[in-house]
């Protein structure tokens, strides 16, 4: 097993070299003049030609590349264009509401679609199996703007149960913000989360295993909660931890709606102000992160894939 | 003398004869049918075509008899704004679908027929793309070639085409094994034959479930842009835009701007996602009656 | 309603809903299985044995599938009213199945052990500790090596062989009255299937059990069954004891089953068909004996008939573990340095069970995979050292027929074209009316219709499809054609047809063949001259008819003896 | 195992959503900021929502009288107003005595220390100093004797040590003869000299701060002023208690006229600040800022446009807020929104008629009406209402809205009906209101057959196409850093233009020679009829189309007294007096 995640380690470090590289040709290379982004209003040429040389883009490409990597490796991504602010600093303010709203809305929408998916194919091809397939194609067909918009004007504004927006970083008092973009946020991943889990489920009910339980005399429900559950886990986990770095970035949408002052948030500010050393290390972050959940994944397939486990 | 009288049924016409008996799948592509009419209809300035008469008396109307879903901000009749809109999605979902497929297939083919050094290179990359946050990238791509309906369409093919890749890929590989294919290379056929006659008609109705596939999330990703002020110049008509001002518009009350732009697109998508479904279904029986 | 009997089916009907309309796979069957007997139920594919036993154990799935008449009176009771959770309490302690696939039978996450003794804890209400005991001393039962540490481990760390045995251990886990196998060693090499039959045996003495055992193979019926019951199309044509139905026939169809099957102690020039005994609509025709009689003419092994094909110690090694950086550690040697003879105009049998390394050596000579080393000299040239362009040449005189009809087709081009495109490849024919006269020519060489040029394979049955291919490789006009297990994957009867037609063209067209097949007696009437493979060697090679009369190396004679010999046990000896 | 999760869950989330939060103590102000905050440095003082927290931290040597209108200068840490050299040229000022930096751990024992001259010449230096970011070099640039040569020096770089000798050479113009006395020698005479020393750009910041914090000094803020900096949780919301050691203040007793009827005077003499803690809360989006005014979790704020008509009808309060005991105060911003034209673009600078035509085609009620809700002047020149020279009724002749002319001067611009004429690029940023307003001018020009493409993009993209000429139309607005009419004026002097003020490029021998003489005399008639010709000549050239001065109107809370904001007096928050009675009264109503 342990040589399986080692290898699997391995070959991540060609990828972590892709990353960076796709990176910096994007924004350094393709990305526009940065000195003159950063220089602000009445830039006169010599200070842009300040700047630049500040900035070490008069340097050639490889060295401003590995500058970058050095960047990554010691999490200092330097300072924003538009606020000057320490840019790790700003990351990491903005884990905490990040997660707080992105992290329960995750596990709920698990405990909601998994046990409802088993259902649906327990009772496949019938009139529930049919009218709830069609509303959650019907929900993944309308856009996630909508929900966020329609949620905060009528669930806050309109039946005022919410606060419209703000936020408040005490531990306690965040949750009467963070409610209500997380139940927005469960129903964003709600439609499709619930159509490949009872596909996933009823394609295993179709395995000869299952056969052979039934001739055992198991009931159907024990067959689904035993049998199929089990190995159905095995595509679910690799999906639903796949899904866990796009937590971290937050919705772009529900922060920047909410003003909850997370990740996304910080993301859609950088890109109203062309910001771009923030977007450039939440690219990497979101990058990196989505590597390390691809390895938890990994190890988790293991654990519950005997199959690999022992390869 | 050989007759050709009895035509054989080829697994496309009994695709096709299955889907035309799926009643769900005829309606959609009916569905999907009249809006690509509409929007011919409104590209060739047959119907709505006040789309763009201004009137700033009428700012703001509710729906009424004569403006059916109301006037927006300048008194444009908001039914004939989101009739117009549906060019632009159909646009983006067109170009930007076919971009990411074709991408997708010539990728996905070359990995999985030739394997080795090629297969590598190429899962690399599309590993690589696919870990970098979609909405990040497809940011980064607009800022780089800068707003307008092209670079939309150019931002999300280029972003969108992995996983068409991947299947695709998975796809060549099971098949390049098959018995059929190892006849034909005892039969002295050469790359190019086992590709193209053999295993790209096999694998061509997976393109085709991807493209539709490709075709939703490319009209979703365009709201999402247009929110993020990527979207088209404005001016021209599109439901994200729409959308993204009703965040303006919905504290005044003003609620006919968001329901004509999310019902005309909720309508397409289904169709889409529907026919998507359907088709799936009709070209690989097996998965039937599950 | 004999007490005899602990299950009496009475006109048992069942329907399946597709695409085309309803088909009913059973129509109206009645036959008893008596009590602590083995009832064989035999037919070819599409004659609904394996829906009946389903019936019994009501596991019929329920849309597309109905069962639309009769009884299954099992102690009195008909299973067919019975409650669903009354019949669970049924199934598995009453009533247990097995089936075909031993691979997918078992759940891959849990391990054996918790599989078992979920059975016993089920119907027992044994604990788990006492379960796992129970599990244990079934596993022992079964026959499976150091069961302590082989209870703890999962399907996929276990052989087809072993996993059927724990297949095994879990229905009669509650000593169940009725046993129902489906086809339980069809999927498994000969002497491993002879293991399982007589594991079963053994335990219908101990438990006094009554086995309702599906197959399609005639030999493993006569070696197991006590009575018979044929099935053709959904319909009982005969039932009764096992030495009456084998001895003295009556139903047309049963007498072209059992004639048509090669045995080993005949050696007939041609097969019958079931054709030759009964009309499509199930009258009997009058079929001549002289058929039979017939002998083939042995052609010894002799020296002066030239050689086509001459197989130079060929080896063909496949990587097994890769090291850290790619280096490997262990090969898997296929084909471990095999020299063989093939003479113009003959066949030769290649023999062997599954993993022995046969299919590899006939996908080696026609260069489908590249050799590790040695030589195949072909007519004078070794292929081994041709470039591409040389060696498409090369291969229009030698093709190959592969084992699934299915799979060797391409699915989205028309029989026609399948036809014609050897011919374009290479060159054969001026125009393409010439091509459709040459492809027309080459369908009624198979026995098929001509104008059927623009059908689609998936439009055609199994032995239909394999005819295309001999026709596909004839296009080229070949000298040598290897046949990669091309009559396994067919009924019987369309088997026999095949093996005919093969012959026929073998004298027409002084084709040579090399017959791969895992069926000793199909390759004993098929070929002139047999080798054995066993792990990736020719471990023996001698003419066909000495191969049978004194099999030398010791694996050969364990092959022959698994071999069931298509005669009743208590006729033979 | 599923079942007691999802129970603990869903009871733990409904729990929270109803607990309210305790009330914060009375006697505090809270502001709802218009955008997130970025630096608490006067250095970066352009940004508004800095604007609104640096003076109360950070002090200036002047300031504006809180009452009186037009605005007039008074001292604040200087002892009296500079004087003045007959030449115009040398300023002498005066600093209080015992005047003390606010307690910060940077002095040696915590205590802030006196300040000294030494320490304005030191701060003014860091905003002149090339290597920091700042964007207040332009007071300065080109105006105090010997600033550009040290400038310069400083910008050429070289090794550490070479840079700070370069920095603490001394500037000819810069002089601190004592510890108390400043003396600034001009390279040409500048009569907004004092405005300028009252910008937030010119405070007094000590020397310990920033070398400790460096880069960070913008999160640790230590000033003069009558606030302390307490606290900035990113995002959220910035927290500053009252100075305990401020030199002191008082409210004014006398003000403008009306101001007595108003109340204004109610506490006049009274020592300052009132409130105990200012809390500025960061809401960048309208809606819930609003909401939360209406709630009384902030004091005051803006309208939206959105909610503007449930709020005000023709100028006035509706009934249902004076009942929640709102109050309304009303004041013009001292700036002009425009459409830029790009002189130096090949078709728009030459074509005068074209510029004519496209002027006259854009109707500026409607926009007023839709926009800003009717809460605008209609815009005729650059120059801004409010401030001296000014005159309310004069017409600009191409502001009138008249589709027939303006096809009659397209077709003297040689483009009859729009034929011809390519389509023009009118590049915008911002917000979607920005947009709307965007597709507002398309749809103007449409109607005599100008076609317009849109052209949206981030701030910084805009500010980079305008600095490289390369925006050909451009809508913008310029707001007055100073009440000096030739601050509005120099958006248009060849001399500031692209990457500086004069974004259009406007290049004017007349109007240069108009603006470079109204430099040289003092404020006064004779420099207001100098306004007026430049203005003149800016309506014969037609560079812009000048479009609205907008009004800002503020809700404020019944328990607020003596808020009367002034976009150029930012210090304001100390004379505001929270009624903790009233509070505790009104906030149980809303």
């Amino acid at each position: 097993m342990w040589r399986y995640v080692a290898r699997r380690m391995l070959y991540m470090i060609p990828i972590l070299f892709g990353i960076t590289l796709v990176t910096f040709l994007l924004f350094n290379v393709a990305g526009g003049d940065p000195a003159a982004q950063a220089a602000g209003r009445y830039a006169t040429p010599e200070r842009l030609a300040q700047i630049r040389e500040q900035m070490g883009l008069d340097k050639p490409l490889l060295e401003q590349y590995l500058h970058m990597v050095k960047q990554l490796a010691t999490f200092d991504f330097g300072r924003s264009w538009s606020s000057r602010q320490e840019i790790s600093g700003l990351i990491w303010a903005g884990i905490g509401p990040s997660l707080s709203v992105t992290f329960p809305a995750f596990v709920l929408s698990l405990l909601i679609t998994i046990p409802f998916s088993l259902l649906l194919a327990a009772k496949r091809n019938t009139a529930i199996d049919k009218g709830t397939m069609v509303t959650c194609l019907g929900l993944i067909s309308i856009s996630s703007v909508v929900y966020v918009l329609a949620g905060q004007y009528f669930l806050a504004y309109k039946l005022g149960w919410f606060p419209v927006s703000g936020w408040d970083p005490s531990w306690d008092g965040r949750w009467q913000y963070a409610t209500l973009p997380i139940l927005i946020m469960v129903s964003l991943s709600l439609g499709a989360d619930i159509l490949f889990f009872r596909t996933v489920f009823v394609e295993e009910m179709f395995q000869d295993y299952v056969r052979t339980a039934r001739s055992k005399g198991l009931s159907n429900a024990k067959i689904l909660l035993k049998h199929v559950l089990k190995n159905g886990m095995v595509p679910i986990i690799t999906a639903v931890v796949l899904q866990i770095p796009f937590l971290i970035t937050g919705s772009l949408l529900i922060e920047s709606f909410f003003g909850i002052p997370g990740l996304g948030g910080l993301i859609y500010q950088a890109i109203q102000e062309a910001d771009f050393p923030v977007i450039k290390a939440m690219v990497l972050i979101g990058a990196i992160s989505y590597m390390v959940f691809q390895l938890i994944s990994d190890v988790l397939y293991a654990l519950v894939d005997p199959k690999i486990r022992l390869s | 003398m050989v007759s050709i009288a009895n035509k054989g049924r080829s697994l496309w016409a009994d695709a096709v004869l299955r889907l035309r008996r799926d009643p769900l799948a005829m309606v959609c592509f009916t569905i999907i049918a009249l809006y690509l009419l509409m929007s011919l209809l409104c590209a060739t300035g047959v119907i709505f075509t006040d789309y763009n008469v201004t009137d700033n008396a009428q700012a703001y109307q509710p729906p009424s008899a004569e403006h059916w879903m109301g006037t927006d901000l300048f008194g444009r009749d908001v039914m004939a704004r989101a009739a117009h809109g549906t060019i632009t999605s159909l646009i983006v979902g067109f170009f930007g679908a076919a971009l990411a497929v074709a991408i997708g297939t010539i990728l996905g083919a070359l990995a999985g027929y030739f394997g080795g050094k090629i297969d590598d290179l190429i899962v690399w990359l599309y590993t690589t793309v696919d870990t970098i946050p979609y909405i990040l990238l497809v940011v980064a791509f607009s800022f780089v070639m800068g707003p307008g309906l092209n670079t939309l369409c150019l931002a999300i093919g280029l972003t969108s085409w992995i996983r068409f890749c991947r299947v695709i890929r998975s796809e060549f590989m099971k098949h390049r094994e098959r018995e059929y294919v190892q006849g034909a290379t005892a039969l002295g056929a050469g790359h190019l034959r086992r590709i193209f006659i053999h295993i790209l008609p096999n694998t061509f109705h997976l393109v085709l479930i991807n493209f539709s596939l490709g075709f939703v999330t490319a009209i979703k990703s365009e709201v999402i842009l247009s929110y993020l002020g990527m979207g088209v110049a404005p001016g021209t008509p599109s439901w994200g835009m729409m959308i993204s001002d009703a965040k303006l518009e919905l504290f005044r009350e003003v609620w006919w701007g968001l329901a004509a732009a999310t019902l005309f697109m909720f309508f397409l998508v289904l169709a889409f996602t529907l026919f998507n479904d359907a088709l799936r279904d009709a070209l690989d029986p097996k998965l039937k009656n599950r | 309603m004999s007490s005899s009997s602990i299950i009496q089916v009475r006109d048992l009907a069942v329907e399946f809903r597709t695409d085309e309309g309803t088909v009913n796979a059973v129509k109206k069957i009645s036959f008893d299985i008596p009590r602590g007997k083995t009832v064989g139920l035999v037919g070819e594919s599409g004659s609904g044995k394996s829906v009946t036993s389903l019936a019994v154990m009501r596991l019929i799935p329920n849309p597309p599938g109905r069962v639309t008449n009769g009884q299954i009176i099992y102690n009195g009771k008909d299973l067919l009213k019975q409650t669903e959770s009354e019949m669970r309490s049924i199934r598995g302690a009453n009533i247990s199945m097995i089936f075909q696939e031993p691979m997918t039978s078992l759940n891959p996450v849990f391990t054996v052990g918790d599989q078992i003794s979920e059975t016993l804890m089920l119907h027992q209400k044994m604990s788990k500790q006492a379960a796992w005991d129970k599990a244990l001393d079934l596993l022992t039962q079964v026959g499976i090596p150091n069961p302590k540490e082989r209870i703890k481990s999962y399907p996929h760390e276990m052989s087809g062989g072993q996993r059927q045995r724990v297949m095994i251990a879990m229905a009669i886990a509650c000593e169940p009255d009725v046993l129902i196998a489906d086809e339980p060693t069809t999927a498994l090499d000969v002497t491993i299937q002879k293991q399982i039959l007589d594991l079963l045996a053994d335990l219908q003495k101990k438990y006094q059990m009554s086995i309702l055992f599906i197959t399609h193979d005639l030999g493993v019926i006569a070696d197991i069954a006590d009575e018979v019951v044929v099935m053709y199309r959904g319909d009982i044509v005969e039932k009764g004891d096992t030495a009456t139905i084998f001895t003295k026939p009556q139903h047309p169809y049963t007498k072209g089953l059992l004639a048509c099957r090669p045995s080993l102690d005949r050696n007939p020039r041609r097969l019958p068909v079931v054709s030759d005994f009964m009309t499509p609509d199930g009258k009997e025709k009058s079929f001549n004996v002289e058929i039979l009689k017939q002998q083939k003419q042995t052609r010894a092994v002799s020296d002066n008939q030239p050689v086509l094909l001459q197989i130079e110690n060929v080896k063909k090694h496949f990587p097994l573990q890769k090291g850290f950086f790619g280096g490997v550690k262990s090969w898997v040697k296929a084909v471990d340095d095999v020299s063989l003879n093939v003479r113009k105009g003959r066949t030769l049998g290649l023999v062997g069970e599954s993993g022995c390394g046969k299919t590899t050596l006939g996908r080696t000579i026609l260069r489908l995979v590249e050799p590790t080393s040695g030589k195949i000299i072909y007519n004078g040239t070794d292929i081994t050292t041709l470039d591409r362009e040389s060696m498409r040449a090369m291969r229009r005189k030698m093709q190959i027929i592969f084992q699934d009809p299915y799979a060797s087709l391409n699915p989205r081009m028309t029989v026609g074209a399948a036809l014609m495109e050897p011919m374009i490849i290479h060159g054969l024919g001026a125009n393409r009316q010439e091509r459709l006269e040459m492809a027309g020519q080459l369908m009624k060489k198979v026995g098929l219709d001509n104008n059927m040029l623009n059908r689609y394979p998936h439009e055609f049955s199994g032995g239909q499809r394999q005819r295309i291919c001999i026709a596909r490789a004839l296009a080229v006009k070949p000298e040598f054609i290897i046949c990669d297990e091309s009559v396994s994957a067919l009924d019987v009867s369309i088997q026999a047809q095949i093996l005919n037609l093969l012959l026929d063209l073998q004298d027409e067209m002084g084709l040579t063949y090399v017959f791969i097949s895992h069926d000793l007696a199909v390759v004993k009437f098929i070929s002139d001259e047999v080798a054995v493979m066993y792990n990736g060697k020719v471990v023996e090679m001698n003419d066909a008819v000495g191969i049978y009369e004194n099999p030398q190396h010791e694996y050969t004679k364990k092959l022959l003896s698994a071999i069931p010999k298509g005669m009743p046990k208590h006729l033979l000896t | 195992m599923f079942k007691n999760i999802f129970v603990i869950l869903a009871t733990s989330l409904a729990l929270a959503a109803c607990t309210k939060k305790a009330p914060e103590n009375d006697n505090t102000i809270n502001y709802g900021l218009r955008t997130n905050l970025k630096a608490l440095d006067p250095e970066q003082g352009s940004e508004t929502s800095a604007n609104e927290i640096i003076p109360n931290i950070f002090e200036t040597l002047f300031e504006y009288h809180y009452l009186k209108r037009p605005v007039v200068l008074q001292p604040l840490l200087a002892e009296a107003m500079p004087t003045v050299s007959k030449d115009g040229r040398t300023y002498t000022i005066k600093i209080k005595k015992g005047i003390r930096f606010q307690d910060s751990e940077v002095f040696p024992d915590g205590k802030g220390r006196e300040v000294k001259a030494q320490d304005f010449i030191y701060s003014w230096k860091r905003i002149a100093d090339p290597r920091n970011k700042g964007e207040g070099w332009w007071i300065f640039d080109g105006k105090i004797e010997g600033i550009n040569d040290w400038n310069a020096k400083l910008a050429k770089g070289g090794k550490p040590e070479e840079v700070n000798e370069a920095f603490n050479a001394p500037i000819s113009g810069l002089q601190a003869p004592d510890d108390y006395t400043i003396v600034i020698k001009l390279a040409k005479p500048f009569y907004q000299l004092n405005n300028v020393l009252a910008m937030p750009f010119a405070s007094v910041v000590p020397k310990e701060a920033v070398d400790k914090y460096g880069e960070e000094f913008m999160n640790h803020p230590v000033g003069t002023g009558p606030y302390k900096f307490e606290s900035w949780i990113r995002g959220n919301k910035v927290t500053l208690v009252r100075n305990p050691n401020w030199h002191g203040g008082t409210y004014p007793n006398e003000g403008a006229p009306g101001d007595q009827e108003a109340g204004l005077l109610a506490d006049a003499g009274k020592p300052l600040p009132f409130a105990d803690k200012l809390v500025f809360h960061e809401i960048p989006e309208a809606q819930p800022r609003w909401l939360n005014l209406m709630k009384g979790a902030l004091d005051f704020g803006g309208i939206p446009k959105d909610n503007f008509d449930n709020t005000i009808t023709d100028g006035k309060l509706k009934p249902e807020m004076v009942s929640k005991g709102m109050k309304l105060w009303t004041f013009p911003s001292l700036e002009v929104v425009y459409i830029g034209f790009n002189m130096a673009d090949p078709l728009l600078g030459k074509n005068l008629e074209l510029r004519r035509a496209l002027s006259l085609a854009y109707d500026g009620q409607t926009a007023r009406k839709k926009f800003y809700n009717d809460r605008a002047t209609i815009a005729m020149s650059p120059l801004s209402p409010d401030i001296d020279g000014y005159d309310a009724k004069f017409v600009n002749p191409w502001k009138e809205f008249n589709v027939e002319k303006a096809k009659e001067h397209l077709k003297k611009a040689g483009y009859p009906e729009g034929k011809g004429l390519p389509a023009i690029e009118y590049n915008i940023s911002g917000s979607s209101t920005d947009r709307q307003m965007g597709e507002y001018v398309q749809q103007q020009f449409q109607k005599i057959g100008v076609q317009v493409n849109i052209i949206s993009s981030s701030w910084p993209q805009f500010i980079e196409r305008l600095n490289q000429k390369k925006a050909q139309m451009f809508g913008i607005a310029w707001v007055a850093d100073y009440p000096d009419q030739g601050n509005m004026l120099q958006t248009l002097y060849s001399k500031s233009a692209a990457p500086g003020p004069n974004n259009s490029n406007y290049n004017s021998k007349e109007f240069d020679a108009l603006f470079e003489q109204s430099e040289k005399i003092p404020p006064g008639p004779a420099r207001i009829a100098l306004f007026h010709k430049m203005r003149d000549q800016f309506v014969k050239d037609v560079p812009w189309i000048p479009t609205v001065h907008r009004l800002n109107d503020i809700i404020y809370q019944g328990w607020i007294n003596n808020l009367k904001r002034h976009d150029i007096i930012r210090n304001s928050y100390k004379y505001i007096r929270v009624d903790q009675a009233k509070k505790a009264e009104l906030k149980a109503k809303l």
